[in-house]
């Protein structure tokens, strides 16, 4: 039975796959573009995805005023404002998770790198105010108070330290990625404003089937998502390979050192790189809210296995790599999906990668940033 | 030989507990281990010293049982972790696979389907993980840094997921009535009474630690350092790298092994939810947290990544995020880890490190 | 000098955007961390023993935990309220449903001798790791949602069901669906859960050769487009699907975006309004679901919205019966842990769910029902008894 | 005429479309210091590469007391007793100085897991044996003080000279050293030189690539000159000094050695 099924319903698995994979393949840009400067695997980022979709939720909820459902009538009244209520809520997405990934990366990895700076000596030493507090009180405003309070004076006693600093090796980078990545999300799931439970996000359109391919309905939202897709990452290609800042994050991603020689300002090339690959993040958030309306704290995790996967097997480092990890990634878990079972999905895709790394062992594509293969 | 003194010197101030400590005469320092020794055989009864007891002691959760369930385990797998990771260089994400390996063996072969004793599933149990570790390694090892990460992950969701579906291994929903060790002499080990199963965890931890530090200062050690400082010098130097990888995965696996031959029959029941990516990720941290290549600095992080989360359940929900937060803040502080490798502190004293 | 004039103004920046994070997230957290605070007859000043519950406070099953302690709460609150003289505490252990949090947590739940019975634990697996130190203990515990169907095999004194377990569901959901609904195929789904696996693989059981399609899912994942494929392939008339709500809401939505027509129907993981009816909305329409578990009193859904501010969670009514066997036997002149075990294995009174009564083996011997529910109208409604 | 201890039999070595080296022979004779020297890039890194199986060269053959190495792995190679240093130095940076130096002499200890473990006398032998010898060769290069130091805080003169008693821990017969010079001043390059021929006198046969002529023409009993992947010429050190190819080589390429 299931053997047929796969020639049956090949173009369906397709279609779904592809735009699945389109979605792995935003999220591990950021992976990909992060390990480029850095050789760091940035696990903190699937948060920073995580906090994109409550991004496109505030936006949703709040800017916008669409509550979940609204009597089978779709919140637009005219296509001009879906398309500024779908803008506005991916810039909204961007913003907060290219924010928080230019905050994380001052905070739990700069200081590594021996720079630690004002704004990061700031955030670590609200946080060490912040759970000290936890200690003596069950208050959040007294906890916060409390933290306002130590965050002055404590966060001096850090830029001193970091003054000192110098570079923490590569396992301290991870375990600080880890630590973030789990206060992110913690955080999210006590005073975010889904209570651990699975949050639905407003449905914006209709999923209206817009043509049938060999027998797939390719729905309006996969359109968006591919469309979406190809445009960012055009986007970000150019930048890359055009600006000035795209050439020096290629430099730092070839050789941090000489590229500093030759006045490269590195720390702001790896902000920019943060940035980027957050706003990415923040893409695919939106991408995701509009496939699959819904969100939870603990919604990046998978996701973000699943993409750094798809960096990997494209060949980390490489951005197009990530693109093309991604769909295969997308594609192989939906074929295997439908002939193994579902529940033999993620070691399909797991034995996918194994077999891809003997043959290829840096990817499909190799790695790097840095060369002109970007 | 001043020269010498004068970089001894200039070493961080966290080594001096050490090196005062190699400096007393012999009798003193047999006596005081001995004395070490003997206070952590009596850690259950910590709760009940005063001051102790209430930094010990872990409220809302019996105490005894958080040591021979997590901080036991934890120990264990960080010591076993530490070798493929702080020794040999090589990151593994997945080694909750051979802890899971070590479980399941133990389960399947005491539980209704073999009716093994417990002391003859024990070695069986490292047996198959130390195979498991050979079968990922022998594949795998070509592969670099952080290839060798993914991959290694991928492999710990796979075992979980094949238990998950395989009705032989009792599927989702477990095995139990899993064997306990046999009772000997006044040590009996029931569900009631935990510090049984801490006397003869902690005997293991000894052995395993002894077993290790012997392996540390041998051929094999210095193997396992140079490939970890510079794969290609080694191979050049005459070190057969792929060899002792792949020992250093079946050493590690082993322990891993070990660990969850030791859970399984302590709770008595194993299911595929026990063995979850994230427990791998937490293993990975108790290592760093502690100080990669350090055994006494990863059996410090073993406990503190078990214990915190115990010690503060009073902070409720929020525990998870202060937990998230130390493991950042001990990072940014001390990149090295609580416990630092000695010639890794030498390294920091001196001048910038370079290891990345 | 400039240094540390930006570093002020960072400190003071940073320290407002965090308070106005913390301000606009208060008002809606305020339900989960006031549960207790709300009911104001908590406070027991003259305690004459207490109730454990062990059930997911934290972690990724916490969703499922909060009904738990709702329910037991709110009977524990309502007893104080009405024998201020001899209140009982409610005392609360978290495992997120980890068996191996479980023996450390029940440990300590038997090391406080003030603790005379237990409500839970809230899941089967953690049930499997803990009960053999509760009946060590001699600790009569009583689950309101552990459905597990081996556990009552297991010989544990102590083990106590107030609800049918999976065997009994999975079965009867069967017939339910063959009989009342007569499909010509159904395709059935589960998330590889204990729970939802048990479930799916009993109602393939029975429908047999009306079974057309089957798939797993990995509950974690966003995406079922794999399963959904599946499905729409095959095009049953009623595809079943064994697992939580959370999944059935993914699930629903992607089968109906997918343009699937099917009937869907759910076993008892499914059935709580805010999680699946409301989160699902228009794609939850028509969707039945079954379970052990009722509604319960129109007083106790009264009681729980005004405590609360919303409609009873999945299992809330069986931890409130659950703590209310304990309550009575406690209010019964049961001093100690034994007499505690004795007196509920005698149990025979009536709770809000159905009359509680246990057999040798400790399960509820008026479980056996199963109830069918309906989604009409965006509304979880009662349609019929299986017997 | 002496005998032959690696022969190099008209060695390619291609990178994608780039020929590193060209049909390149070269041989060594036992005891003799033989300089390989050339302008930057003309493959005698590449050439050293190949001896030590780091490449598999394109065509052609290597062989070791007139047995083939290709084909083995490049630890087999070291125990069959050929040695290097690093043009840029490749140190174990977090081990002791001493313990360096016992990487390479464990090359031929037999201690593995199980004897390490159960601390059977061989591993103890062994281990003994080799710190002693660890600490003649740390002396024998002068720097014996610096023993317990992590190599990465040695000096830059030191961690070369480490390097060389790292290799020679090995107990090879062939010793290449890549750039041994490299960035010293005229002093230490003056006792690099002694310490080279102090080694070749204890018996050990010395392949060394050096860009400064002047040091190469004062130690080596031979020459062969690289250029472009091709040996241009081979002989001894003054018939080197004029050989037009040579000059002309040189002097095409600017010297930029430091």
């Amino acid at each position: 039975m299931s053997n047929w099924l796969i020639y049956r319903t090949f173009w369906d698995l397709t279609v779904s796959g592809i735009v699945l994979g389109l979605i792995y393949a935003l999220v591990a840009l950021g992976y990909t573009m992060v390990y480029g400067v850095l050789r760091l695997i940035n696990f903190a980022h699937s948060e920073i995805f995580m906090v994109g979709t409550f991004g496109v939720l505030i936006s949703l909820t709040k800017v916008f005023g669409i509550s979940l459902f609204e009597d089978g009538q779709y919140p637009y009244r005219s296509g001009l404002m879906l398309v500024a209520i779908l803008v506005a809520s991916t810039v909204a997405a961007m913003v907060v998770s290219g924010a928080g990934a230019v905050v994380l990366e001052r905070t739990a990895y700069r200081p590594l790198r021996g720079a630690g700076d004002a704004y990061g000596a700031v955030v670590l030493a609200f946080l060490t105010g912040l759970i000290a507090s936890f200690l003596f009180t069950d208050s959040m405003m007294v906890d916060l108070a409390i933290a306002a309070v130590i965050t002055g004076p404590l966060s001096v006693v850090y830029v001193r330290i970091f003054r000192k600093g110098r570079q923490a090796p590569r396992l301290a980078f991870l375990i600080s990625a880890i630590g973030s990545s789990m206060a992110l999300a913690e955080a999210v799931a006590t005073w975010g404003p889904d209570e651990r439970v699975i949050y639905k996000t407003p449905r914006v359109l209709e999923k209206k089937v817009l043509f049938n391919f060999l027998g797939a309905d390719v729905r309006i939202d996969y359109v968006i998502v591919a469309l979406g897709a190809i445009l960012m990452m055009t986007s970000l290609l150019l930048f890359v390979n055009r600006t000035r800042l795209g050439r020096g994050i290629r430099a730092v991603a070839q050789d941090a050192e000489t590229a500093r020689i030759l006045g490269v300002n590195v720390n702001s090339v790896i902000l920019v790189t943060f940035l980027l690959g957050g706003a990415m993040a923040g893409g695919a958030a939106m991408m995701f809210t509009l496939v699959y309306d819904q969100t939870r704290f603990n919604i990046g995790f998978l996701l973000g296995v699943k993409s750094f996967t798809a960096a990997v097997l494209g060949g980390i480092g490489n951005i197009k790599g990530a693109l093309l990890g991604g769909i295969v990634l997308g594609l192989a878990e939906n074929y295997g999906s439908a002939i193994f079972g579902g529940q033999w999905k993620d070691v399909i895709a797991f034995i996918v990668l194994l077999t891809v790394l003997m043959f290829r062992p840096t990817g499909i594509l190799g790695e790097s940033l840095g060369k002109a293969r970007v | 030989m001043s020269l010498t003194e004068s970089f001894r010197q200039r070493t961080a101030p966290q080594l001096r507990v050490g090196s005062r400590f190699r400096a007393l005469p012999k009798s003193a320092r047999w006596s005081l281990g001995a004395l070490l020794i003997a206070a952590c055989y009596l850690t259950p009864y910590w709760p009940d010293v005063p001051v102790l007891g209430w930094i010990v002691n872990t409220p809302g959760t019996s105490f005894e049982n958080v040591l021979t369930d997590q901080i036991m385990m934890f120990i264990l797998v960080a010591l076993g972790l530490n070798v493929v990771v702080g020794f040999a260089g090589l990151l593994d994400l997945g080694y909750v696979g051979f802890y899971a390996v070590g479980a399941y063996t133990t389960a399947v072969m005491t539980s209704g389907q073999f009716s093994w004793p417990w002391i003859a599933a024990m070695p069986l149990s490292i047996l198959m993980a130390m195979i498991a570790g050979v079968v990922l390694g022998t594949p795998t090892l070509r592969l670099r840094g952080d290839y060798l990460a993914i991959v290694t992950l991928g492999f710990g969701e796979i075992i979980r997921i094949t238990a998950n579906n395989s009705d032989w291994l009792g599927g989702p929903r477990g095995i139990n009535k899993i064997a306990r060790p046999p009772s000997f002499g006044p040590f009996e080990f029931s569900v009631l009474n935990a510090k049984p199963y801490w006397y003869l965890g902690f005997t293991v931890i000894l052995i395993v630690i002894f077993v290790l530090s012997r392996l540390e200062n041998s051929r094999v050690g210095r193997a396992w350092s140079a490939v970890r400082e510079d794969e290609d010098a080694a191979e050049l130097m005459g070190v057969n790298t792929f060899k002792f990888k792949l020992w250093a995965f079946a050493i590690g696996a082993a322990i891993g092994g070990l660990a969850g031959a030791l859970y399984a029959s302590k709770v008595g029941f194993v299911n595929p939810d026990n063995f979850q990516l994230q427990l791998s990720i937490l293993f990975l941290a108790a290592v760093v947290l502690g100080g990669t290549g350090s055994m006494y600095g990863v059996i410090m992080g073993g406990i503190l990544v078990a214990w915190i989360p115990e010690r503060f359940r009073g902070f409720s929900t929020r525990r998870y995020f202060v937990f998230g937060v130390v493991l950042v803040l001990v990072m940014v502080f001390r990149p090295q880890g609580i416990i630092p490798r000695r010639t890794a502190a030498a390294g920091i004293a001196e001048k910038g490190d370079t290891n990345v | 000098m400039k240094k540390s004039n930006l570093l002020r103004a960072g400190a003071v920046l940073v320290s407002l955007s965090f308070v106005a994070v913390a301000c606009g997230g208060s008002d809606d957290s305020a339900s989960d961390t006031t549960v207790a605070a709300e009911a104001p007859a908590s406070t027991c000043e003259a305690p004459v023993a207490s109730i454990a519950l062990q059930f997911p406070e934290t972690g990724d099953a916490a969703n499922l935990g909060a009904p738990m302690l709702k329910g037991s709460q709110l009977a524990v609150d309502e007893f104080n309220a009405a024998n201020p003289d001899a209140c009982v505490t409610l005392k609360t252990f978290d495992t997120q449903g980890d068996p191996a949090k479980a023996p450390a947590v029940a440990q300590s739940v038997i090391d406080d001798a003030t603790i005379l019975g237990l409500v839970g634990p809230g899941f089967s697996g953690e049930s499997l790791a803990a009960l053999p130190l509760y009946d060590e203990a001699g600790l009569a515990t009583i689950t309101g949602s552990a459905t597990n169907a081996t556990i009552q095999d297991q010989g544990f004194k102590v083990f106590h069901r107030i609800l049918a377990n999976d065997a009994a569901q999975g079965p009867a959901v069967a017939k339910y669906i063959v009989g009342a609904l007569a499909p010509k195929s159904i395709g059935i789904v589960d998330d590889a859960s204990d729970y939802g696996k048990g479930l799916a693989d009993a109602v393939k059981k029975e429908a047999g050769a009306t079974v057309k399609a089957t798939d797993s899912i990995d509950p974690k994942a966003a995406d079922f487009s794999a399963a959904v494929s599946k499905m729409k392939d095959a095009n049953p008339d009623v595809i079943f699907f064994g697992g939580y709500y959370g999944e059935a809401v993914k699930l629903s939505t992607q089968l109906r975006d997918a343009g699937v027509k099917a009937t869907l129907v759910f076993g008892d993981g499914v059935k709580d309004q805010a999680g699946y009816a409301d989160a699902a909305g228009p794609a939850a329409e028509g969707a039945l679901i079954a379970c052990p578990c009722k509604d319960g009193s129109p007083d106790f859904i009264a009681a729980w919205e005004k405590a609360y501010k919303e409609v009873p969670g999945t299992y809330g009514a069986e931890y409130y019966d659950a703590a209310n066997v304990l309550l009575n036997v406690i209010k019964g002149g049961a001093k100690d842990r034994a007499a505690v075990q004795a007196a509920v294995n005698k149990y025979d009174a009536a709770g809000i769910t159905k009359q509680i009564k246990f057999a040798a083996n400790g399960e509820a011997t008026e479980a056996s029902t199963i109830y069918m529910y309906k989604v009409e109208s965006g509304k979880i409604t009662y349609v019929a008894d299986i017997k | 005429m002496s005998e032959v201890l690696l022969s190099v039999d008209q060695v390619t070595m291609q990178f994608g479309g780039v020929t590193a080296l060209d049909n390149v022979s070269l041989h060594i004779n036992k005891g003799e210091i033989l300089g390989l020297i050339g302008p930057n890039g003309a493959g005698k890194t590449t050439c050293f590469n190949v001896i030590t199986g780091v490449y598999a060269p394109t065509m052609g053959t290597v062989s070791f007391d007139n047995k083939s190495l290709l084909g083995l792995k490049r630890f087999q190679i070291t125990k069959r007793g050929i040695a290097r240093t690093f043009q840029n130095i490749r140190l174990f940076p977090d081990m002791s100085a001493v313990e360096n130096v016992m990487v390479g002499i464990d090359a031929h200890n037999k201690t593995s897991v199980v004897g390490a473990i159960l601390g059977g006398p061989r591993s103890r032998r062994e281990e003994k044996e080799g710190r002693e010898r660890a600490h003649e060769l740390l002396k024998f290069i002068g720097i014996d003080d610096y023993a317990e130091v992590a190599a990465r805080n040695l000096p830059y003169g030191h961690q070369r000279r480490l390097e060389i008693a790292r290799a020679l821990g090995t107990n090879p017969q062939l010793l290449c050293l890549d750039e041994p010079a490299a960035g010293f001043n005229p002093a230490e390059k003056q006792e690099l030189n002694e310490l080279v021929l102090k080694i070749r006198d204890q018996g050990y046969t010395v392949l060394l690539i050096e860009h400064d002529m002047n040091v190469v023409m004062k130690i080596s009993d031979r020459i062969a000159v690289l250029d472009f992947g091709r040996k241009i010429a081979e002989g001894l050190p003054e018939e080197m000094r004029n050989n037009p190819d040579v000059i002309a080589a040189y002097l095409g390429v600017p010297d930029d050695a430091a």
